[in-house]
């Protein structure tokens, strides 16, 4: 036996996360039938009025998405710390940083990923132009992205509370809203026929900057709430 | 404190105090480990035996005073099995959070029959019996190269012969040149010179 | 004195000059800096009290009334001042966080503990302030404009902080875990204003239109700056009270702090 | 010592669950944030223009409590069953109708009235017309009873998961539909100006039916969990 | 099978047999509990043990073949601990889940003195050691009037000390007219008959 490299022991967590997910095809599922659930609310609550559905349709997806990831990356690191596999990693010899990136990348792939796949259909389903669709799904798949890297920090912080309950929503909404005001306004741009490109880019270029930070800050949380 | 002496400590622990919800659990501990060593931390419940090895180990890093050197890798195991419940036994060590060493296939399957498993590789962990789910956990000392090891009562909820193939395993790991440094309520049974560190706090009855 | 008060700076010594580096080195000492802010805000403390005082006499009692909005533009001599502090207070805590995080000295993250609740007392004071304000002028309590809309997340932050001490048993964690809160709010902070910003130019309401800017008078002027001089040394104050309470909650099982009560005892 | 009246009895699962949420303050304080956070998130996704905010302002703050109700109910009894006092009170001579009431009870205690009691504020935050405020906190002082009792079925059948995760949303969310249905139709009615008076009947007559049939539910779910 | 006769069973297992995973774990067990008796069920990790306590007291109602009456009230102490973290010990009697009896405030000070956790009434429970976190449990058997304890390895992380205490109060219990039904992994150190009920399956050494 010999240790493995960083990048191969990220590769092996990524698949181990991965596998964790689809041993239970309810937890890939469960975000998109949320997803699809809170989409049929919004007609139910506020009255079916189509055109004014369609007007709002980028901001209510754009909503819903963020809910959604909101809610599954409390569970990131949760099981791990209850069953003890947080202590082993922290205690490992491999960097921590990239670990850290394997998780969030497991994350994304399952939420983040599926959900800019699938959206078009509910972008049908609020009448959102068709134009606007491919921005919708880009948009998407990238600020779902920066979501992820901000839930993880959020939710390494409180992993280890005893009833965090729904503290990480506390922690983290306010980070997510530049999210929501770009991802947004950039469908919103594409529905008028504006270009998308520069929202696009601030997108972008906040996942860069999170992608060199958050792991530091998520690394940081672990630890402590490893020691707590 | 070099790594390349052959006669250089595993651990050294210098002058370590700790206080826990306004009581003193000790105070100016110090010692070094070294190869060859097998040693018993003793004490009621509620000693501070936990938080002592979370010390050593590096997990708790506020709270107490003193310094811990740590020039060997260590293999450390605890109270939570670290085994993931909707992952094989096979699955769990292959995949292992502690990132420590890429294990060939017949080597997982040897070490899953060492503590008794065989037959039990492809269930999911979560059935499992208790003891059975603490064995998957306790299949890495077969597999481990870490000279020293720290465990936090590896016997609990494990069967009489699991004890006794246990305790086999630990005196090989010693007699071989490494250390071992643990807890547990019930009395070893080894040939050995067993040393003992007695944390005088917790439960007086 | 325990070592553990003492720093370990990872900056070589000659980048501080050596008093500097001395005085530093004492921040980092819980006695110490009991002390000394005991003295400062034994002259702190009245000098704030009087310029409030004196400020809210002025300003409220001994200025024109505005010609557009009557006497109700007076409530910006507390609005104003709270708003521009509560913003300060933030930046004030990410740092002392970030001072905790690099050179692990346990009176930064005391220091950012005290900011939290005054940053989201002020705060909500500016919000409060701010919609009494509204009613009058705007015609409704509220408005999604991009000030307010930032203010609003800037008390959501604050309150992060404050629920995640809370949250946590261990009160040495719970400063960690702040420090890395409140640094990546610091990082955000700019972003979240930015894009408030975009989103309000975006979608500029028609029916709301700012009056309050273009009347100010230089009359009016002078009490608010003594105001926000005012409110700032409060927010020094109110820290300052903070943070020896928490330093006194914190070493109550050591011996200056026993000398210390004991001494009270008997005066 | 002697066994407890079934009612003495509930009434000290009620204080166990009420101190139990006082012990962490954050535990009561979230939903609450959490609303108020969710209610930000609409302007910023929607758009801040106020006429048009105020149109949507029953719809939205429905849907909103309805989320906040969603995500609380999952912890009904997760802790419970994962230390084993559920199956110490599976196993109790007491009338498990009654305990779960207790459990519900407290629920909504300290999720549905802290709702409804604070709700005025968002409402002025949405323009919401201050004539149908009344109205609004009647409906959800009733609405949110009804889905703390739905809410507790999802819980009930879930808790056994290993990683039940947002299994709970989907079970349940078409239960809540009807509840939002109702809840806006009726602060919908109180902004234009019509009787409100039969939505709120109409909730209230399901709560009764809920209070009948719910608890037996979970019980049978709760009996289902611990077996699995 | 009435409560009135002083002799009557406390417990009557009827033909249990009962498959998991595909491995037969025991077939027509039969047997019945009566006042007096001390029964430790015996077996290797994932002989069937924790499956047939949990048959026995009803929480297992499905999947096994055979009928449990259960003529008299049981006191269940099983692998989960039934504390809750947020509660100080104190709390967690008087309110516990299993709403069996209403303690006096002195009553429950005792049994917790009895287990030795004297001083620390008060201390929210995820604040105390492993063992002291299972002793908060243990406390219902000092306050406890049912006439049968069914426990699933009470002694997990227990000391030395703490054993023999309990050992003690399960002697108590038993010639009180009570009876115990147990499962360990150590050898019961008491002065009574012992009756054993092996379970021949699990791991094989
Ligand atoms: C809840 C509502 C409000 C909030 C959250 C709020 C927030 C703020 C903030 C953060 C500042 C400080 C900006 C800086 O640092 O430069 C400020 C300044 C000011 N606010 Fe407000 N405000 C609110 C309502 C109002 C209303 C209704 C008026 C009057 C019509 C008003 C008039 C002013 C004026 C005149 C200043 C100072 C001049 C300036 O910096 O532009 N505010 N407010
Ligand atoms: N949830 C489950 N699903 C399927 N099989 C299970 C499940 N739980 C346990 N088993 C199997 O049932 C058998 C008996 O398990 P049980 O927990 O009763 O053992 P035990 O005698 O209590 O062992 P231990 O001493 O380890 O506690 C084991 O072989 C295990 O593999
Ligand atoms: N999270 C905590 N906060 C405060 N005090 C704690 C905490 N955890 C444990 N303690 C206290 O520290 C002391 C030592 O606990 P520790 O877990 O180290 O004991 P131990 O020797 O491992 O006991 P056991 O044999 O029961 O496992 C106990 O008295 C306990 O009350
Ligand atoms: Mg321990
Ligand atoms: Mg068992």
């Amino acid at each position: 036996m010999s240790a493995p490299g960083s990048l191969q022991f990220c590769r092996r967590l990524l698949r181990r996360q991965l596998t964790l997910a689809v041993r239970r095809p309810v937890e890939i599922g469960n975000p998109l039938l949320f997803f699809t659930m809170v989409v049929a609310l919004f007609p139910l609550g506020l009255g079916p009025a189509p055109d004014k559905l369609a007007d709002f349709a980028p901001g209510i997806l754009w909503i819903i998405a963020l809910l959604s990831n909101l809610l599954t990356s409390d569970a990131v690191f949760r099981s791990d710390f209850e069953d003890g596999s947080l202590e082993q990693l922290l205690l490992s010899p491999q960097p921590l940083y990239l670990t850290v990136l394997a998780y969030i990348g497991a994350h994304w792939l399952i939420t983040g990923l599926l959900l800019a796949l699938i959206c078009p259909v509910f972008a049908l389903m609020l009448n959102l132009p068709a134009s606007a669709i491919a921005t919708l799904a880009l948009s998407l798949l990238l600020g779902t992205a920066l979501l992820s890297l901000l839930g993880c920090i959020g939710a390494a912080l409180t992993v280890g509370l005893k009833r965090g309950g729904m503290l990480i929503s506390l922690l983290i909404l306010p980070l997510y809203m530049p999210v929501l005001i770009f991802g947004s306004a950039a469908v919103k741009g594409a529905v008028v026929g504006s270009p998308a490109g520069p929202y696009l880019a601030i997108i972008g270029a906040m996942v860069c900057l999170a992608i060199a930070l958050a792991p530091l800050a998520i690394a940081a949380g672990l630890r402590i709430s490893v020691d707590a | 404190m070099t790594d390349t002496a052959h006669s250089s400590p595993l651990l050294v622990a210098d002058s370590l105090s700790l206080t826990r919800g306004g009581r003193e659990l000790f105070r100016d501990l110090s010692f070094e480990i070294n190869a060859g060593q097998l040693v018993q931390l003793e004490g009621s419940n509620g000693a501070g035996k936990t938080s002592l090895i979370r010390i050593l180990v590096g997990l708790s890093r506020y709270g107490f005073d003193g310094t811990v050197t740590r020039p060997a890798p260590i293999l450390y195991l605890g109270h939570l099995p670290g085994v993931k419940a909707m992952l094989s036994p096979r699955e769990n060590l292959a995949w292992h959070a502690s990132g420590e060493g890429t294990y060939s296939d017949t080597a997982i399957e040897q070490a899953l029959q060492q503590v008794g498993l065989y037959g039990y590789e492809d269930v999911p962990s979560h059935a499992l019996s208790a003891g059975q789910h603490r064995r998957v956990n306790l299949a890495r000392l077969y597999l481990s190269s870490c000279p020293l090891w720290v465990l936090d009562e590896p016997f609990a909820a494990i069967d009489k012969s699991g004890v006794s193939a246990l305790e086999a395993q630990l005196l090989q790991h010693v007699s071989c040149g490494g250390a071992v440094v643990m807890t547990s309520h019930q009395a070893l049974q080894v040939d050995y010179t067993l040393e003992k560190l007695r944390l005088d706090g917790g439960i007086v009855s | 004195m325990r070592r553990a008060y003492y720093l370990v700076p990872p900056l070589p010594n000659c980048i501080i000059a050596p008093d500097m580096w001395s005085f530093f080195h004492k921040l980092g000492s819980p006695p110490w800096l009991y002390s000394i802010s005991g003295a400062i805000l034994r002259w702190l403390l009245p000098i704030t009290l009087v310029a409030l005082a004196i400020g809210l006499v002025w300003g409220v009692l001994f200025t024109a009334p505005d010609f557009r909005q009557g006497n109700s533009y007076r409530i910006i001599y507390i609005h104003v001042p709270s708003s521009v502090v509560a913003l300060a207070g933030y930046y004030v805590m990410a740092l002392a966080g970030a001072v905790s995080l690099i050179w692990k000295m346990k009176m930064a993250d005391v220091a950012m503990q005290a900011c939290a609740p005054i940053g989201a007392a002020l705060t909500f004071l500016a919000l409060i302030t701010g919609s009494i304000w509204g009613k009058p002028t705007w015609g409704t309590w509220w408005v999604w404009d991009a000030r307010v809309t930032s203010m609003l997340i800037l008390l959501f932050l604050y309150l992060g902080v404050i629920a995640l001490y809370e949250a946590y048993d261990n009160k040495v964690a719970a400063g960690k875990a702040c420090a890395v809160l409140s640094l990546v709010g610091m990082v955000n902070i700019p972003i979240i204003y930015k894009s408030v910003d975009w989103w309000y130019s975006l979608h500029q309401p028609a029916s709301i239109k700012f009056t309050g800017e273009s009347t100010i008078d230089t009359s009016m002027l002078y009490p608010l700056f003594l105001m926000i001089a005012a409110f700032y040394a409060l927010f020094t104050c109110c820290m300052l009270m903070n943070m020896r309470v928490e330093i006194l909650r914190r070493e109550s099982s050591t011996g200056w702090v026993k000398r210390l009560l004991f001494r009270q005892e008997h005066d």
